[in-house]
């Protein structure tokens, strides 16, 4: 008992020293420190591999405190960190689709053409400076393997040919390699990533590839062609083309006019062997998708169910968001289902594919018109982020305004008119309604005439703008000084880039005042009028993106905040594709937008549409890569090639003209068989951007 | 303040506690830790320097107090006598004390044998003081009286190959003990005689 | 590849070459070429240029280049311009080539005799940007602060080049009366002529202040001869203009006086032609031939898996295709056979300590070497001394590992610079 | 573009002095040569035998882990060779096979290879191996032991051990010349004094090993025996005994300079050297073992990196504010 | 004064407490891979350790002791180490900034560095008196601190070396760490 | 996230074997692994120790303050270290004598405190007790692997653990690699034991 008492005395006083000594230093020498930034640091895993895009982890540990940082930022630990983090943090955590790391060149040194023997490091980027490398193509892999010794997580390899290949296990997407490599071969990638890919100068891209409207990835599915992966092949269209037995059949082909092949023999049948792939997935009876990315619980409203307002709504609910398409009829297809003949487009293939789009979790009312059953102002106060208006293909959604219904005017998109309607209007007699503020798009002299007219109802300002020049205008000097005299605004070489308004009033038009466009370089001039009524000239009008306008200052995350009524809103026009000669505004010369040759480029618009969507969403500038490569940029090519062996074309089985006859609206193409198809992408040169496959055995030195 | 008299609190209660905790498992474990110190540490050595004693000394043992220091005796017989008597002593040596334990006989104040207990010399040198038995038979048979010194220091004890230190460790042990047994002899025959 | 010696514990000695009396005194002229191609400067894009295919062009004449006519190129044929491509050349750097097809005979361009031939520095940027010898008139008369010291080579930069030795030697005269237009021109404070020990007479014929120079390589790096005639060395990551030091080759100097007394721009380059043998040959060549076409002139034959240096064996640059032309600054064209070109090995740096000590900089090139093969530039500038290289290419020369040191170090330098940049515009 | 003619690009320079790593190695060897010789004329076949396996064991251990590593393989550059030569030098002729096979592996896998092979390790190979026997099996390195049974005709006591044990009174046994000559009992390489020098002047003038680090060395050694030889002269040898006995010489010319583990800076090497020697002689007089050489420099090299930080500024550093 | 030395002598090389009597060798592996942590590391130890050396000896003499209460020595020891790092931290941080700065990171690795607690025991174990407990503090401080610092060169090397995969890092810093220790072998038997 | 409570046990045995997977520790292992004894012994009073300040820790880990957690924990870990410092002395007393310093300093061992801090305190005592074990077992498998290659190896002899019986191992004409008990031996075989768990592979 005693010895216990001691025991009990002595560990006190030690205890009372030490705990009043410490008491009182954390009083004395208390220093703020945040324990949050400490926590944090302690969750990062401490690989300092900067895939978090700060120098440290230390550093990303201050950012996440400071909220520059998100916490799943980090990229090397998995979301069980970032759920800690989170924790940490008491935020919710967004989930995140994971990146993983793509090599981007397909043939190795030994195979690719080299301009000299390197004799140097085993290093990339000292290889670079040596000519840029030893390859003739500029962008091709130099195979020194700089990626591998870069990796932090062991996740490359050199393969066999000398290109580096990803683990996909052990990939953290912390993109050590793609800020590493010299030539920018390697590349993160995610399914959200691949949609939204356009093709840009830095990437090996095939001339089928380039000529592809809806920016298919044609070599890649074709090679899983060859390799017999049929499922691969679809989920590799369907990144960009949710309709590959539609296009399979209808296509108009451009990429076979640029097939490589084209050089040597005949192209390859690329769009035949994408109708195979895709009977394929339809007699397998399982739907092939591409994985959906994480959910965002965003809404998108798409009008009009055709193929640019499908393909955009499945491409947004596969990045994440819940779109919902709006169709004016009773079946959702579009042009496709009315304008073509059924033994080139069968019903059921087309009913399998809309099918396949709502299966795979877009919503599709029918019925629903726009301005009638509901309009944009009603959809976005019912909480949709974006509506995007996809129904220029078919028909102007503007031509039958005054026409269905007597009791006034029904508004389709607020605050624009036809002109030819304003101004038949106008001549028959019937009340035209034009607001204070009058815009006139083009429309040549009819403009003018419906200028006037609006200034006789009582509109106060009306102003004309026009793309042409004033040299170029069809206006002669009287009549201009005539009509300025009269108070009508002209706007020479001037492009409409935004709409603003409130409910289903217009209020505000954004142009640009395009300057020195003789010029390489073209300076615009933004400048926003005050205009309650656009008549457009054109018969049709472009697709655009309907969002909710935020006030300047106001704060992003009050999402949840009630929408005042009238909701306002704002356009959004997608990033134009890359035959888009100009890139200022609305109306382009010519047609608009939305008057599409084939289906397949309404598919590439509506691609377009769901990338620009989504990039608004996440906050990301609405806009193309600079170095996306378009109509006139200069790619490196082939003139000729060598030689390569001759193989026939395949050629498709058809119905007998006799059974043609038997059967009028059965299908004339039979589709190739597994042997024909895989005969077929076998005679794919594989190519790149200047690298083709060889005759087989055959090496350079 | 309330913070500062918590975490105070805390550390004070966490202290006690442990520390009374603690005093109840040594009084439980106090008396066979003493025994297994005396069987492990100075078991076998006693029992080599008293070879052929008819009992056991670790168990006929006593305590007896120098000054503030309380130091145990064991006691040997031989020949049927009582005659020889074992206790342990320190000297510095190289890595800290070296623990040595001298059998005196009571009635020639012969040296019967020493032998190294404890020490934390350098492997394969000093530490041979206690595996080799070189240093230790030395004494044998001498005086206690007599002055040990190494011969470097010119006495007669020829010191371990490069082991000096330990050899003067040894030394002094056996120089302490000396003095122990001289200022305790009569309180050593008298618990004998007990 | 030279054989070691067998006394490896002085440093290396690789001397000059003397002019003085041998056969190579004589130049040979080289006929013109059917086709010219001419490099513009890297910062030159290919969307500005207006020059386009079919353009005809005349010897001599100043094409404008770009719409504010800034930049532009001197033409060293007559004929027409077949095309503009670009081209990758040293450290990755691209930049366009302007190919003219040659037609026959020379006309000459008269702008710069109509314009009066004065010797203000607006005339010389105009003019003498392309000027054989390649005069930095940039940096000598634009720099701040202003380069008020300028050196006239009469060595030459590298090994085994005669060029300037032999514009010494043969053209003391126009060298004369070129330092009195470049004296006008760059209104410098202090002129030097740098010439090897042996050429100091031809040297002081000029009354400028000689500085000899024992011909040893490194001691003629701009950098060195800085520290030697000023007594201060250029800190680490600045360059000698920076010093208010400017270099101008003798060559340059002496197309000076030709240019002022002709009223046209020379266009013609000595060139120092170093074949399989190592031995020298000097000849005349226009700007813009094609290696090609020199080397079928002196029955120079290459195969697959030679060596071809624009420049001489320490400092050149190595180019992959015998229709790399003639630069202004193309000083030597040297041709390696496979059996000398030495292979850079993979191996570690085996800490020998050559490098150490050989190194005019005294740069710990043995540990440089370490930090550069695992990446860490950062570490390298900062701790071992990357930015105070001279770029001598000695460690490279002595690596008894044979591994690519130099290479290492441009690298570790660009891939700084790099970074440096990245940061700032993060910044 | 088949077949077409490539030329080869490379960064400047595009000259080489010619030196390789054989080259460096084989030089090694020739330099070893004399004292490997005599060596071999003293102890007869079993220093040969000794000398072979050691040799040949290294280089296929350097083989072995190469293919086990998939490096290229790199027994070509001769430096396995030379560990494995400067190995079998240290060990007496009595080695048992399975000590030289042991303590080749010792050498090349501890010693250099897991640290990434040539150039990359810290410590002197053939040092780590012969400490790591020193021990484990010291019987069999304690010279007195080893050579029990021969007998050539001079006082085969190993100088070191004797003097250790018995002081400088043994010194009257030993002359200079005939310790100079090879006449002493040691290792197979390590006793022909005479022909280490000749082989490490070779090795200064060719440049291969750095004249600072031995100099310096043998400084160290002959300063610190000095004082040690004053302070007591009958215990201490005096200083000539220490450089011409033991390791002394190989170490200086051999093993001390051995490129990967010691310095390359003026200051640095002669720093190096002196501590070397001074150990050498300190363990050698007042530590536990016979001979200091081997720990001695093994102890250098740890501080081999941070002698290293000592350097001249680069030119123009330093003038930025000046 | 001589036997200062020794002890002095011996507490650095012979005894090292590092590399001989295999105490700290997490922290000794943790922050040898740079020289300035070494470095900063190095220092800290010192720092403390003579604090520690000094305040464990009064505990131990001054309560323990007289109390016969011995027994609670680890824990007695342990409060007052971890406390008095602590205070340390705080009193850096708020007085000296600049050398927290430096120290900082590297304190509460000290609370678990075996080194610090096994030095407190050695001083009572050898029954060292004030003054030697002291200089056995601070010289096995720092010996502690010269092989790391001296580590931390090798092994700076050592990473820009091409060390095999799975031997990288702390498997070849072990073996670094046994070779060094195999040199310190050198000091064996001087004392 | 949820493991079980057999996972936080197994994981203890493999995927975070402790010294190879964190490493830490390392002290004793070092030390301690001289003979086959020596290491179970170490590993066997480190398990308790661990396994018996996590269920404190779990159970007093709300009660504790956040700021002075770290000194409650040190005398909880150092209480037990006294416990297992006086029983070993009562029943084990050679071992205690060759593991000397190092009992105590189990207190500093920075795999208790690690559990402590970085298991125990956040988990319920189920799961650190799964923890605590796992992880002490593991501890000691690793003392015992590195100690039977050292002393086979080093002295040619296995001690049974608690007989303190040493058989040899090989014949008399076996030479001791002496080195693997010396200090540096320790260190290398160390390395190149986690050299081997690193080509094994993680988990």
């Amino acid at each position: 008992m005693l010895g216990m008492l001691g025991g009990i005395l002595v560990m006190g006083t030690v205890g009372v020293v030490v705990g009043v000594g410490l008491a009182l230093a954390s009083k004395i020498f208390y220093v703020y420190v945040d324990p949050k930034i400490e926590a944090v640091d302690e969750a990062l895993p401490g690989a300092n591999c900067g895939g978090c895009g700060y120098p440290g982890c230390g550093s990303n540990a201050e950012a996440i405190v400071a909220g520059k940082s998100s916490p799943s930022s980090c990229v090397a630990g998995g979301t069980e960190i970032a759920e800690e983090i989170a924790e940490i943090m008491g935020m919710k955590l967004e989930a995140r689709e994971p990146d993983i790391a793509m090599p981007g060149c397909s043939y190795g040194l030994h195979v690719a053409d080299v301009k000299y023997i390197y004799n140097g490091i085993n290093d990339c980027r000292a290889a670079v400076l040596l000519n840029g490398g030893t390859k003739v193509c500029p962008i091709g892999c130099l195979g020194l393997g700089t990626c591998v010794q870069a990796c932090p997580f062991d996740a490359l390899s050199m393969g066999p040919d000398n290109l580096p290949v990803v683990d996909p296990d052990r990939c953290t997407g912390c993109g050590t390699c793609e800020r590493i490599c010299p030539k920018h071969i390697i590349t993160l990638t995610s399914h959200t990533r691949r949609i939204q890919a356009e093709h840009t100068t830095d990437e090996c891209t095939a001339p089928c590839q380039r000529a592809c409207p809806a920016g298919i990835d044609i070599p890649a599915y074709i090679h899983q062609i060859a390799e017999k992966n049929y499922a691969e092949a679809v989920r590799i269209i369907k990144e960009t083309n949710p309709f590959p037995a539609i296009c399979g059949r209808i296509c108009v082909q451009p990429c076979e006019y640029d097939c490589r092949r084209n050089l040597v023999d005949e192209p390859v049948a690329i769009n035949h062997l994408k109708r195979f792939v895709s009977d394929y997935e339809r007699t397998s009876g399982e739907r092939i998708n591409v994985p959906r990315a994480p959910e965002t619980g965003k809404r998108i409203a798409v009008v009009g169910g055709g193929a640019e307002g499908l393909t955009a709504a499945y491409l947004l609910n596969r990045l994440g968001h819940d779109s919902t398409a709006y169709e004016a009829t009773a079946q959702m297809g579009g042009i496709l289902r009315i304008g073509l003949p059924e033994n080139r487009l069968p019903r059921d293939v087309l009913d399998w594919e809309i099918n396949g789009i709502l299966d795979a979790g877009v919503q599709a009312l029918t019925n629903q018109k726009l301005g009638r059953d509901f309009t944009i102002d009603s959809l976005l106060k019912e909480g949709f982020s974006g509506v995007f208006v996809a129904t220029g293909g078919w028909d102007s959604q503007l031509s039958d305004q005054l026409s269905e219904k007597s009791d006034g005017p029904l508004q389709t998109l607020p605050g624009v008119q036809l002109l030819i309607d304003f101004i038949l209007n106008q001549r028959a007699g019937k009340a035209s309604p034009a607001g204070k503020n009058v815009m006139i798009l083009g429309g040549g002299k009819s403009g003018l005439e419906a200028a006037r007219a609006a200034l006789k109802n009582g509109s106060e300002n009306v102003n004309i703008v026009l793309r042409s020049s004033l040299e170029r205008s069809s206006f002669s000097e009287e009549e201009l000084v005539a009509a300025e005299q009269e108070g009508i605004q002209f706007y020479f070489q001037s492009a409409v880039t935004r709409m603003q308004g409130e409910g289903s009033k217009l209020s505000h038009v954004e142009i640009a005042h395009i300057l020195n466009s003789d010029e390489e370089e073209t300076h615009t001039e933004r400048e926003l009028l005050s205009v309650d009524t656009m008549l457009t000239g054109a018969g049709r009008f472009p697709e655009l993106i309907y969002v909710v306008r935020k006030e300047e200052g106001e704060a992003d995350e009050e999402e949840e905040a009630e929408l005042p009524d009238p909701v306002p809103w704002e356009t959004l026009i997608p990033y134009p594709g890359p035959s888009a000669e100009e890139d200022i505004g609305i109306f382009r010369p010519g047609e608009v937008t939305g008057d599409y040759k084939a289906v397949v480029e309404a598919i590439g618009s509506g691609r377009r549409a769901a990338s620009s969507i989504h990039r608004f969403l996440t906050d990301e500038p609405v806009e193309a890569p600079a170095n996306m490569i378009r109509t006139y940029t200069r790619v490196l090519s082939l003139e000729q090639l060598e030689p390569v062996t001759e193989l026939p074309r395949q050629k498709m089985p058809e119905r007998t003209h006799e059974e043609q006859i038997a059967d009028p609206s059965a299908e004339i193409a039979l589709g190739f068989s597994e042997e024909q198809a895989v005969t077929e992408a076998k005679r794919c040169l594989q190519c790149g951007l200047i690298c083709y496959r060889r005759v087989e055995g055959k090496t350079i030195h | 303040m309330r913070e500062m008299i918590r975490l105070f609190l805390v550390i004070f209660l966490f202290s006690c506690v442990s520390g009374g905790l603690l005093a109840v498992v040594r009084s439980g474990t106090q008396e066979r830790i003493e025994y297994q110190q005396l069987k492990f540490v100075k078991g076998p050595t006693i029992k080599e320097i008293m070879e052929g004693c008819s009992n056991d000394p670790l168990s006929d043992r006593f305590k007896i107090m120098d000054g503030d220091k309380e130091i145990s005796f064991f006691v040997g017989e031989f020949d049927g006598k009582r005659s020889v008597v074992a206790f342990e002593s320190f000297g510095k040596g190289f890595g800290g004390d070296i623990g040595v334990i001298i059998a005196v006989n009571l009635e020639t104040d012969e040296i019967i044998g020493i032998g190294v207990t404890t020490h934390s010399e350098t492997p394969g040198l000093g530490s041979r003081a206690k595996s080799e038995p070189d240093l230790s038979s030395q004494f044998k048979g001498l005086s206690i009286k007599d002055p040990f010194k190494v011969t470097a220091d010119g006495g007669k004890i020829d010191s371990i190959s490069g082991a000096t230190i330990t050899s003067r460790g040894v030394c002094g042990a056996v120089v302490t003990s000396a003095s122990i047994y001289e200022r305790l002899k009569n309180d050593i025959l008298k618990k004998i005689k007990a | 590849m030279i054989k070691r010696p067998f006394f490896g514990l002085a440093r290396p000695s690789l001397k000059h070459p003397v002019v003085v009396n041998r056969e190579q005194d004589s130049v040979e002229e080289i006929p013109l070429p059917q086709k010219v191609t001419l490099f513009l400067s890297p910062h030159i894009k290919i969307d500005d240029i207006i020059l386009r295919a079919g353009d005809k062009v005349i010897t001599g004449q100043r094409l404008k280049l770009t719409g504010d006519g800034k930049d532009y190129l001197i033409s060293t044929a007559t004929g027409t311009i077949t095309g503009i491509s670009e081209y990758t050349g040293y450290l990755g750097q691209t930049c366009q080539a302007v190919s003219i097809e040659a037609a026959g005979d020379d006309q000459w361009d008269d702008e710069f005799n109509e314009r009066g031939k004065t010797t203000s520095p607006e005339n010389a940027l105009e003019f003498f940007n392309y000027l054989p010898g390649n005069p930095d008139f940039q940096s000598l008369l634009s720099f701040q602060p202003p380069v008020n010291t300028i050196i006239i080579n009469g060595i030459d930069k590298d090994l085994l080049i005669a060029t300037n030795q032999l514009v010494f030697k043969t053209e003391t005269e126009s060298l004369i009366e070129g330092i009195e237009h470049l004296k006008k021109i760059t209104r410098a404070s202090s002129l030097f002529i740098t010439v090897p020990s042996d050429l100091t007479a031809e040297a002081e014929k000029t009354g400028v202040p000689v500085h000899a120079v024992n011909p040893v390589y490194p001691n003629i790096l701009p950098e060195i001869i800085t520290k030697n005639i000023l007594g201060r060395a250029v800190p680490p990551g600045k360059r000698c203009e920076e010093m208010g030091v400017g270099f101008i080759n003798a060559e340059a100097v002496v197309s000076l006086t030709r240019a002022f007394a002709e009223g046209k721009i020379p266009v013609d380059k000595i060139v120092t032609v170093i074949n399989k043998d190592y031995i020298p040959v000097n000849i005349r060549a226009r700007i813009g031939t094609p290696v090609k076409d020199i080397l079928k002139a002196l029955n120079i034959e290459t195969e697959h898996g030679d060596q071809i240096v624009l420049g001489g064996p320490m400092t050149g640059t190595a180019i992959y295709s015998e229709d790399m032309p003639v630069s202004p600054d193309t000083d030597a064209i040297m041709v390696l056979d496979k059996k000398r070109i030495v292979l850079g090995s993979g191996s570690h740096c085996i800490n020998c300590g050559e490098c150490v000590r050989a190194c005019p900089a005294r740069v710990p090139v043995n540990m440089l070497v370490r930090l550069l093969e695992n990446g860490l530039y950062e570490e390298a500038a900062e701790q071992y001394d990357l930015l105070s290289c001279i770029e001598c290419g000695l460690c490279s020369y002595v690596c008894v590992a044979r591994i690519p040191v130099f290479h290492y170090i441009m690298l570790g330098k660009y891939e700084f610079s790099r970074i440096q940049s990245a940061e700032e515009s993060n910044a | 573009m088949h077949n077409q003619k490539l030329l080869v690009s490379s960064h400047a320079p595009y000259w080489h002095n010619g030196s390789s790593i054989s080259g460096k190695s084989y030089s090694f060897m020739l330099a070893a040569l004399p004292a490997v010789i005599m060596g071999i004329y003293q102890y007869g076949l079993p220093a040969l035998g000794v000398l072979a396996l050691s040799i040949s064991c290294a280089m296929i251990w350097e083989l072995l882990m190469d293919l086990a590593m998939r490096r290229p393989v790199s027994i070509g550059d001769g430096n396995a060779a030379v560990i494995g030569l400067l190995f079998a030098m240290l060990l007496p002729a009595t080695a048992p096979w399975w000590l030289v096979v042991a303590g080749t592996f010792v050498a090349i896998i501890i010693g250099k290879q897991i640290y990434g092979g040539i150039g990359c390790n810290p410590f002197n190979p053939s040092l780590v191996a012969i400490a790591i026997i020193m021990l484990s099996w010291k019987s069999f390195m304690d010279f007195n032991e080893a050579l029990v049974n021969y007998d050539l005709g001079f006082y085969m006591v190993y100088p070191l051990s004797a003097v250790k044990h018995m002081g400088t009174s043994v010194l009257s046994n030993f002359s200079m010349t005939g310790l100079l000559l090879g006449q002493q009992a040691g290792g197979i390489g390590t006793t022909f004094g005479l022909g280490l020098i000749i082989g490490g002047l070779y090795l200064i003038l060719r440049g291969h090993i750095r004249w600072e680090i031995s100099l310096s060395f043998l400084l160290g050694v002959f300063v610190t025996a000095y004082f040690f030889n004053i302070a007591d002269p009958d215990k201490y040898a005096p200083p000539l005994f220490h450089i011409l006995t033991g390791y002394s010489l190989i170490a200086a010319f051999f093993l001390l300079t051995e490129d990967s583990s010691s310095p390359v800076n003026f200051v640095p090497m002669l720093i190096y050297g002196a501590v070397a020697g001074f150990l050498t002689v300190l363990i050698r007089n007042i530590g536990a073992f016979v001979d200091g050489a081997v720990f001695a420099i093994l102890l250098v090299n740890v501080s081999n990196p941070l002698l290293d930080k000592i350097r001249p500024k680069a030119m123009g550093k330093g003038t930025e504010h000046a | 004064m001589g036997d200062y030395i020794l002890l002095a002598v011996s507490c650095i090389f012979v005894n090292n407490i590092l590399l001989i009597q295999y105490l700290g060798n997490c922290p000794f592996l943790g922050v040898s891979k740079k020289m300035e942590t070494a470095t900063g590391m190095a220092m800290a130890v010192v720092f403390v350790l003579v604090l520690a050396g000094a305040i464990t000896w009064v505990v131990n003499h001054l309560l323990l002791k007289p109390f016969g209460v011995e027994y609670l020595r680890t824990l007695a020891f342990i409060l007052v180490i971890a406390s008095l790092v602590q205070f340390v931290e705080l009193f850096l941080k708020k007085s000296i900034p600049a050398l927290y700065a430096g120290l900082g990171i590297f304190l509460p690795l000290i609370t678990t560095n075996c080194a610090v607690m096994g030095v407190c025991l050695i001083n009572i174990k050898e029954e060292y008196s004030f003054m030697q407990a002291l200089i056995a503090s601070l010289t096995y401080a720092i010996g502690f601190g010269l092989a790391l610092i001296l580590f931390a060169g090798v092994r700076e090397r050592i990473l820009l070396a091409r060390v095999p995969k799975p031997l990288q890092d702390t498997s070849i810093g072990l073996v670094g760490a046994g070779m060094m220790s195999l040199a310190f072998f050198a000091f064996k038997g001087m004392v | 996230m949820a493991k079980t409570v057999v996972q936080e046990f197994t994981k203890g045995l493999w995927a975070e074997i402790p010294p190879f997977r964190l490493v830490l520790g390392l002290c004793p292992v070092l030390a301690v692994t001289k003979t086959v004894e020596n290491g179970v012994g170490m590993g066997i009073a480190t398990t308790f120790v661990l396994v018996c300040s996590n269920i404190l820790i779990s159970l007093l880990r709300n009660v504790i303050p956040k700021n002075v957690r770290i000194a409650c924990f040190i005398v909880v870990i150092a209480t037990f270290v006294i416990v297992v410092e006086l029983v070993m002395q009562a029943f084990a007393y050679p071992l205690f004598l060759k593991l000397g310093i190092f009992i105590p300093l189990i207190v500093v061992n920075c795999i208790v405190l690690g559990r402590a801090e970085a298991f125990a305190a956040k988990n319920g005592v189920v799961s650190s007790f799964a923890d605590g074990l796992g992880i002490g077992i593991g501890f000691t498998l690793s003392l015992t692997a590195l100690s039977i290659f050292r002393e086979v190896l080093g002295s040619g002899t296995f001690t049974i653990p608690i007989s303190s019986v040493s058989v040899p191992v090989f014949g008399p004409s076996f030479q001791p690699f002496n080195f693997l008990v010396e200090a540096p031996g320790a260190f290398v075989c160390l390395g190149l034991m986690l050299c081997v768990m690193n080509m094994l592979g993680k988990k």
